[in-house]
């Protein structure tokens, strides 16, 4: 697997040195700037000429990107413009809550999706596969602040057994107990959309896999349909949901800027939104870049996966 | 013995029955004719239908603001109740329909169509595979908030940046599913079998890897309509979508939601419409997959 | 009287389309008994094995009885079949190319077969799946049982199988066309095995197979099918020495036979070749490796091959499984990266012809998949698959190719009505011959045929080979023609090469070569053809083999 | 165990103010240190409320100074200077002494450009201190400055030794009621009681922010009991809110917005006056504060609330829903295309007014498009006055000194405006206002009105309706109060349990 990845990364170096430079110009694209959100309607011409300055927005582009490489070069991420404080340190204190929440998310969605699949192909009942697609549908349609609102208000309002909103107090660590509890909403209704797609990939690539010779092989040794489902059919099926989770990845990334707006959820969604609308740009531009970053890495992990679930990505060669 | 030798060996047509096999092959039609994939197209059809005969049944206009009726419940004038601006809920549903049927039926089919030629051509060459790869990382990578404003700055709000943006995001979608299963599919004996009478790449995309690559992409299609919808509320909430007066179901829901504790009703009727379609299209995916898979 | 085994009457079993594909076939097997089921291909023989295992495609109707030890089988639910299957009725399946779970170890599947059935589990398992593979003579059991499915050739793949099957010693083993894939020395081990565990266990099979010399070989009783009914039922002396029926004496009729050795030839000329002549296919010195040289692991499949296929000729090749006869095969094609050596084909290198000229080389080349099932994508019906060439070089209008179509099916004995059928709903042997039609569709200069006819029964087989010959008579294509049954290679090859670890070890004259063996190798491969004649039984085989070697 | 037992806050009847508990409150959006004196944001204002000091105040309902760190103050016969005594019994929380130094130092930050304050130009007007008394300072303007306790009223008096760890948000050291304990950006604010404060000791021990960017979050999160107090809930919210017999919405009459029209005289089609006169005649401002704002809110045709100097109420219902008048005015003009509207994007309240006012025009038959804008793009058009049609958005500063809004809300500034207006006589007047011994003298008064007329007459900005403060709460928060910069006021707030 380490020449793999070595091979690999070549390119993955390429795409971030082009994504540095398309964010950095695209972030500066975007009509608005920093300036006239942190000065305000009110402020003076010399007011803002003074700020511009003052964040070296009024050096040409090219020397701004050489400084910004620069700068990146030596671990140092600059300063946020608005919030003020050092990008890294805000991009941490978000990353940890946003890494909590998406992997909660992540993993509650790859459960739902193997268990309720699993149950759907190994019951094959008419009433379960109905249930399940029923709530399949739910799930896909509501979207997020629906789903996020009704559940705030179901349990956090009418019946006040869990947190609306917010962090645990005390960090994730200090009282698990407590912090699973300030999670499980949020982590639930960011993982329904995903979790419900995903499901639907497994379900029918499982029961793509049971119509498989080596199943019928498997049947005529007397192995349980249930047994075959999950040590056989499910490993065929994983790849496909493994790049079906990769790229829904994506989609959990986007609706956690949501999510963590609902659930006043203070991570890197809250983060990158309060970021573009100040046209805080060192703060955008770092984020994108972490997000370039997580999504090659991803991309690397479900092709690693891959290969690791099929030896004959592995191996290679056919018979 | 060289009678009955002829008599024996004669091929199996000489059977009088085999002149009947003449039935059609159960095929998609078929499938999308019955059970799952008829209730798929009754529900798709009737929220078609809903939108495109709107301007016939709707009894109000969709941007007429009716005096005096601010946020009534649901009632015989007004079946979904109306909105903070005094508008009537039901027949600016039935004209969000219009809008999203362009998006759902419109963008995402286009986004998924050009994904999964980029996915196709682009994974038979290592060289494109990996570049086509690694742009699909860049734009999945960037949110699809980012990818609105960014557009935004070069069309402006409205629906084109609605349109835009799920195109540009189905896109690598798309073609990252599609290049999963053409690395599957392509090391099928079937596919060499194509190679070895001489068939170029593209016969082998087009007849084999394509329609042997399609079960994923069909889920996905149903998935990526139905949340098509989602995004388009979303970007309504930021100022990104369609521009108010025009009605849509997102931003129709993301108004009823907004005043959920005063006018719970507001959202009801937008999102059955939701549901009703995306039950549709998952049901006739669903059928679809089976039809496929029979 | 004692209730038979298995006890089959009035089985019928229908699809959508009108004709029922078994009309009524009524089998016994007794306790200990090895039953053979013969009979043309498509004839019921593999849809009767599993309706007795339950596990009949899709949209298959049975009707009739079926009784294990007096218990009903038909109609039984699939719980119920669970403890059933595995344990006390096997099944073999007649395509072992796919049988197996393409992303499991097989020495994980045969554990899980043993694990199904509460048996032994860890290192108990391990045990006897070592056991088990060397009991179907798989070489290096212990490292082969961390390889995965794609790492085996075909006839290993077909011995994995059988070890599943026989891993919780069944009661009942039903063997569709258990030893095709095999070459003859293996057959013989396969055959001498499954007595011996007839003998050991008692356990009774169910036998399908097209090679007389096996039935002759190991079944007690035989049992005659045609299109869905039993024509004929004896004891395997009786019906070899007495066939009443006509159908079985025409079997028997084509069966085809090795030269005697009384019969054997000792110089034959070679004929005159030009020594300017272009060769149609040409090897030289070529290697092939398998495995990735990162990971220090490489086999050798073939290994400084030189042959030469001289225009309109036919060269067969035989050997051993595994010893590198499709990896030729596929090589011509330019199907496998070289490892060294090159490979001509009419005097040029289609590795390295490009674009148009590499279209053109395709089209004058055939290609007949060892493993039909998985070469005909199942998405396309028969006709479309046989028309594909066609389309693909845009030769001759709609109605033409149509014309061609029919023409190929039934050339290959297929009734014209198959064409709108899938893959799947065919017999192996008729997917065989589709995948052979679609060879034939161009008319190609070079065809090569791994294993074309290994799933058909003898008289097809006789009538597919007539019409090979008559072809290759009137177009002057050359072959090469990989096959295990070296009876069958005898009939159509003027040149003949015998394969073992990836090497040559004789090559010739087909004549010479099987009248005038000189190594050691191919001696030994003649001696293992089974006689199709059951009172020669104990006369070849294991024993015979020993005797010359 | 539950995080909802841990969370939830006490709550009861009343019996009389006691001490302790930690007020949560719910802000809309996250303190920006670069600008930390704009009044940007309701973490901000809630930080400088709690933290700091000013050396008057202002009552909510007039414009009469009242005592707060200076104890009286003499403004000099020449209206060019004014002496303030300070107390001299307060400390920083630092525990430094605060000297008129310090006053000093505050107001030269104000002045300073980089701050972005809006009385940037009135603090930049003080250009003499003198500080030879410790407890007294005497400032002296550049010209006279009618405004002069608008400035004192809003200028924080801030630490100078910790001022570097003020700009990154480290530290925020002040006078006030509770120290600044610390601030997690994007989630929350915690302060805790200054023990040695000067004035009455606060009862509350703590005072926690937590920053809730979506309204109905913050909604929930109070209803959920995980907050007491909310600031940014809407209008509709807190009208329910108001019924429920568990909540109270306070109303803070005196701090006030102001929701306006504005239009872009650099479109030609909006250059007759006529045309604004239509749009001021047409749109229903009842209705507005009625449905959108729940009826917190007074129709409007000139930005004064009631008690301001400048607050004519004849002047103020000069345009009054009218639309026939408004459809003859369109139809002396003719045909007109369609003019674009702009309104910041994702706010619901803007939305709401925006349909409502396109509905409005259409009515009378001024076609509109509407055009929802990002905020920060809607802030760069604003100044680089880039509408080029009409647009919606709300100012303050009209409940000061009149002459301040003049001179420092954006919209109205004479020299430079979003609306491109430039005229000599409305400049003059301006600065005439603002040339005033004091904010109420009939000299002044009468510079009002002309200024009136100049806004009514022009309508480069139309007025639509005054909009009152509220926030709500659970009934377990007692006496909460707001100052007139619109900051909470919680020196004599307590819970009750
Ligand atoms: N899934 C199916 N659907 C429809 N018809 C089928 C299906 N499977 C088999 N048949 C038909 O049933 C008949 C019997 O098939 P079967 O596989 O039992 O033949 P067989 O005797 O085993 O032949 P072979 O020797 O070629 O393997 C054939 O004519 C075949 O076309
Ligand atoms: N893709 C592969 N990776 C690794 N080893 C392979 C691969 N394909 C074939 N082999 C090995 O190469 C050798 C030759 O295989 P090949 O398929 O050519 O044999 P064969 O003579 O056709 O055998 P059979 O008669 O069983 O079909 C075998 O030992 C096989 O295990
Ligand atoms: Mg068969
Ligand atoms: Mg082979």
């Amino acid at each position: 697997m380490g020449h793999y990845l070595l091979r690999r990364l070549p390119s993955a170096l390429v795409v971030l040195a082009i994504a540095s430079f398309g964010i950095f110009a695209l972030v500066r694209m975007v009509p608005g700037d920093p300036v006239s959100t942190l000065a305000g309607p009110d402020a003076s011409p010399e007011a803002r000429a003074a700020i511009r300055s003052d964040l070296g927005l009024d050096q040409p582009l090219v020397t701004q990107y050489v400084h910004w490489l620069g700068q990146l070069a030596h671990g140092d991420f600059g300063t946020s413009y608005r919030i003020g404080g050092q990008v890294k340190d805000l991009v941490a204190d978000g990353a940890v809550n946003t890494i909590v929440l998406t992997a909660t998310a992540l993993l509650l969605a790859a459960i739902v999706a193997l268990v309720c699949s699993v149950l759907a192909v190994v019951l094959d009942n008419r009433w379960v596969n109905a249930a399940l697609s029923f709530g399949n549908t739910l799930a896909i349609a509501l979207p997020t602040f629906v789903t996020g609102l009704v559940l705030i208000l179901l349990f956090a309002v009418v019946f006040p057994v869990l947190p609306a909103g917010g962090t645990p107090p005390d960090g994730f660590l200090a009282r698990p107990d407590i912090a699973a509890q300030y999670l499980l909403l949020p982590a639930v209704c960011l993982a329904l959309g995903a979790g419900a797609a995903l499901t639907r990939f497994l379900t029918e690539a499982l029961r793509t896999e049971l119509r498989q010779p080596y199943v019928t092989t498997a049947r005529a040794l007397g192995i349980p349909r249930r047994r075959i489902v999950l040590t056989q059919a499910l490993r065929n099926a994983l790849p496909s949901a493994v790049t079906v989770l990769g790229i829904q990845f994506g989609t959990l990334l986007g609706g956690a800027v949501l999510v963590e707006a609902i659930f006043t959820w203070p991570g890197l969604g809250g983060l990158i939104e309060e970021a573009i609308s100040g046209r805080d740009y060192p703060l955008v531009q770092v984020l994108l870049l972490l997000s370039v970053v997580v999504f090659v890495a991803i991309q690397l992990l479900t092709d690693v996966i891959h290969a690791w679930l099929d030896p004959r990505v592995r191996i290679g060669g056919t018979a | 013995m060289s009678e009955s030798l002829i008599d024996v060996a004669a091929p199996e047509a000489s059977h009088p029955d085999d002149q009947f096999d003449t039935r059609r092959r159960p095929g998609i039609w078929t499938a999308l004719r019955r059970g799952k994939g008829l209730a798929g197209l009754i529900l798709i059809g009737a929220v078609v239908a809903l939108g495109l005969l709107g301007p016939l049944l709707a009894p109000h206009g969709p941007t007429e603001q009716i005096p005096g009726a601010n946020l009534v419940g649901p009632s015989g004038a007004h079946w979904f109740g109306t909105d903070e601006v005094n508008r009537d809920i039901f027949s600016r549903t039935l004209y969000g329909i219009r809008t999203d049927l362009l998006v759902v039926f419109l963008a995402v089919p286009i986004g998924a169509t050009i994904g999964i030629l980029f996915g196709l051509i682009s994974s038979w060459w290592t060289f494109t595979d990996v570049v086509a790869q690694r742009v699909f990382d860049l734009v999945l990578a960037f949110p699809t908030l980012i990818l609105a404003i960014g557009l935004t700055a070069f069309v402006g709000p409205g629906l084109r940046t609605v349109f835009f943006v799920i195109v540009a995001v189905e896109l690598p979608v798309f073609g990252r599913l599609t290049r999963t299963s053409v690395r599957t599919v392509r090391e099928m004996p079937y596919v060499e079998a194509a190679h070895v009478v001489g068939a170029g790449s593209l016969w082998q995309l087009r007849r084999h890897v394509l329609p042997n690559s399609l079960e994923p992409l069909l889920v996905q299609l149903a998935v990526s309509m139905s949340v098509a919808v989602f995004i388009e509320g979303a970007l309504s909430f930021l100022g990104l979508g369609v521009r108010p007066p025009q009605p849509s179901l997102g931003s129709l829901i993301r108004d009823g939601v907004r005043n959920m504790y005063d006018a719970p009703f507001f959202a009801v009727g937008p999102l059955a419409v939701v549901v009703a379609l995306v039950l549709g299209l998952l049901l006739v995916s669903q059928a679809l997959a089976e039809a496929r898979r029979a | 009287m004692n209730t038979p085994l298995l006890e089959v009457t009035d089985l019928a079993i229908s699809f959508s389309h009108p004709r029922p594909a078994v009309r009524s076939v009524s089998v016994t097997v007794d306790e200990g008994e090895v039953v053979a089921l013969v009979g043309e291909s498509g004839s019921g023989k593999s849809l009767t094995a599993r309706a007795v295992i339950g596990l009949l495609p899709d949209g298959a109707v049975a009707t009739g009885s079926i009784r294990l030890r007096g218990d009903e089988l038909l109609g039984l639910p699939e719980t119920s079949y669970n403890a059933i299957r595995g344990r006390r009725v096997a099944m073999v399946f007649q395509e072992p190319q796919t049988a197996l779970n393409p992303v499991r170890t097989i020495g994980w599947q045969i554990a899980e077969a043993l694990r199904a059935h509460g048996g032994v589990r860890g290192k108990a398992a391990k045990a006897r799946a070592v056991e088990l593979l060397r009991e179907v003579e798989i070489p290096d059991p212990e490292e082969r049982l961390g390889f995965y499915p794609h790492q085996l050739s075909g006839g290993q793949k077909q011995r994995v199988v059988l070890a599943l099957a026989l891993a919780n010693e069944p009661e009942l083993l039903l063997a569709d066309e258990p030893t095709t894939a095999l070459d003859v020395t293996v057959q013989a081990e396969i055959l001498a095995l499954l007595r011996r565990i007839r003998d050991r266990t008692g356990t009774s099979i169910l036998i399908i197979t097209h090679n007389m010399g096996v039935v002759a070989h190991l079944a007690d009783r035989v049992v005659v099918l045609r299109q869905g009914e039993v024509v004929e039922e004896a004891s395997t002396r009786d019906l070899f020495v007495d066939p009443r029926h006509a159908y079985t004496r025409q079997l028997l009729a084509a069966v085809p036979r090795l030269p005697g050795p009384d019969e054997r030839v000792h110089a034959v000329p070679t004929p005159e070749v030009p020594a300017d002549a272009v060769a149609a296919l040409e090897y030289d010195d070529v290697r092939v490796q398998y495995g990735s040289r990162m990971r220090g692991r490489v086999l050798p499949a073939v290994d400084g091959v030189t042959l030469r296929l001289e225009r309109g000729q036919v060269l067969g090749l035989v050997g051993e499984s595994g010893s590198g006869k499709t990896t030729l095969g596929r090589l011509a094609a330019g199907l496998v990266p070289l490892a060294g050596g090159s490979v001509r084909v009419g005097g040029e290198d289609l590795v390295r012809a490009r674009g148009r000229r590499r279209v053109d080389l395709r089209r004058r080349l055939a290609f007949v998949h060892q493993d039909p099932e998985a070469s005909l994508d199942p998405r396309f019906s028969i006709a479309e698959a046989i028309r594909e060439p066609l389309d693909v070089h845009g030769i001759s209008g709609r109605k033409d190719r149509d014309t061609r179509v029919a023409e190929l099916l039934d050339a290959v004995r297929l009734p014209a009505s198959f064409a709108r059928r899938r893959p799947r709903e065919l017999s192996g042997g008729q997917r065989q011959r589709v995948a052979l039609a679609r060879a034939l569709t161009l008319d190609p200069e070079l065809l090569i045929a791994d294993e074309p006819t290994s799933a058909l029964d003898v008289s097809v087989q006789a009538e597919v080979l007539d019409l090979f010959a008559d072809l290759q008579q009137r177009l002057g294509f050359a072959c090469v023609f990989i096959s295990h049954d070296l009876a069958v290679v005898n009939k159509v090859a003027d040149q003949v090469a015998v394969l073992r670890a990836g090497k040559v070890v004789e090559s010739g004259p087909a004549a010479r070569v099987f009248g005038a063996p000189t190594h050691d190798y191919t001696r030994q491969l003649l001696a293992a053809v089974p006689v199709p004649d059951p009172t020669v039984r104990d006369a070849t085989g294991p024993a015979l083999r020993e005797q010359i070697a | 165990s539950s995080a909802v037992n841990e969370a939830s806050g006490a709550s009861g009847g009343d019996s009389g103010p006691t001490d302790g508990g930690t007020l949560r409150i719910g802000s809309t959006s996250d303190i920006v240190p670069a600008s930390i004196f704009t009044n940007s944001s309701d973490a901000t204002n809630t930080l400088i409320g709690a933290v700091y000091d000013s050396l008057i105040d202002y009552p909510l309902d007039n414009l009469e100074p009242q005592p707060r760190l200076a104890t009286s103050w003499q403004v000099a016969k020449d209206g060019l200077s004014i002496t303030l005594q300070l107390r001299d019994d307060v400390k920083f929380h630092t525990g430094r002494e605060f000297t008129s130094k310090d006053v000093e130092f505050s107001i030269k930050t104000w002045a300073d450009p980089t701050w972005t304050v809006q009385l940037q130009r009135t603090a930049a007007a003080i250009t003499g201190f003198d500080t030879s008394d410790p407890h007294a300072i005497t400032l002296s303007f550049d010209h006279k400055l009618s405004n002069v306790f608008d400035l004192l009223d809003m200028l924080p008096i801030i630490d100078s030794e910790t001022f570097d760890q003020l700009k990154t948000g480290k530290a925020y050291v002040g006078t006030g009621p509770f120290k600044f304990d610390s601030w997690t950006p994007s989630s929350k604010l915690t302060f805790s009681k200054n023990d040695d404060y000067w004035g009455d000791e606060p009862h509350l021990d703590g005072i926690e922010v937590d920053i809730v960017s979506d309204p109905q979050a913050q909604v929930s999160q109070l209803r959920s009991g995980q907050l007491d107090l909310v600031t940014g809930a809407s209008n509709r919210d807190l009208e329910t809110l108001g019924k429920d017999s568990k909540f109270d919405v306070t109303g803070f009459d005196g701090a006030v917005q102001q929701i306006y029209v504005g239009a872009d005289l650099a479109n030609p089609d909006l250059q007759d006056v006529k045309l604004r006169q239509a749009i001021a005649f047409a749109i229903d401002r009842e209705r507005i504060v009625d449905e959108v704002f729940r009826g917190q809110g007074t129709p409007i045709n000139l930005p004064w609330p009631d008690y301001s100097p400048a607050y004519d109420a004849e002047a103020n219902k000069t345009y009054t829903y009218d639309p026939d008048k408004a459809k003859e005015l369109v139809a002396q003009l003719g045909d007109s295309p369609t003019i674009p509207l702009a309104y910041p994007a994702g706010n619901a309240n803007y939305e709401a007014v925006a349909q409502i006012v396109q509905a409005n025009l259409g009515a009378v038959g001024i076609k509109t498009q509407l055009q929802p804008a990002e905020y920060s793009q809607f802030i760069k058009q604003l100044i680089g006055g880039t509408f080029g049609g009409l647009w919606i958005l709300q100012h303050g500063y009209a409940h000061y000194t009149p002459s301040t809004l003049a001179v420092s809300a954006y919209p109205f500034n004479a020299d430079k405006n979003a609306s491109h207006f430039v005229s000599k006589a409305y400049k003059e007047h301006a600065d005439a206002a603002w040339n005033q011994d004091s904010g109420d003298s009939p000299e002044a008064v009468a510079e009002y009105q002309k200024l009136n007329k100049d806004l009514l007459d022009n309508l480069f900005l139309i007025e639509m309706a005054l909009l009152h403060f509220q926030t709500a709460e659970t009934k377990s928060v007692h006496d909460l109060n707001m100052s007139k910069r619109g900051e909470l006021d919680l020196r004599s707030t307590y819970l009750s349990d």
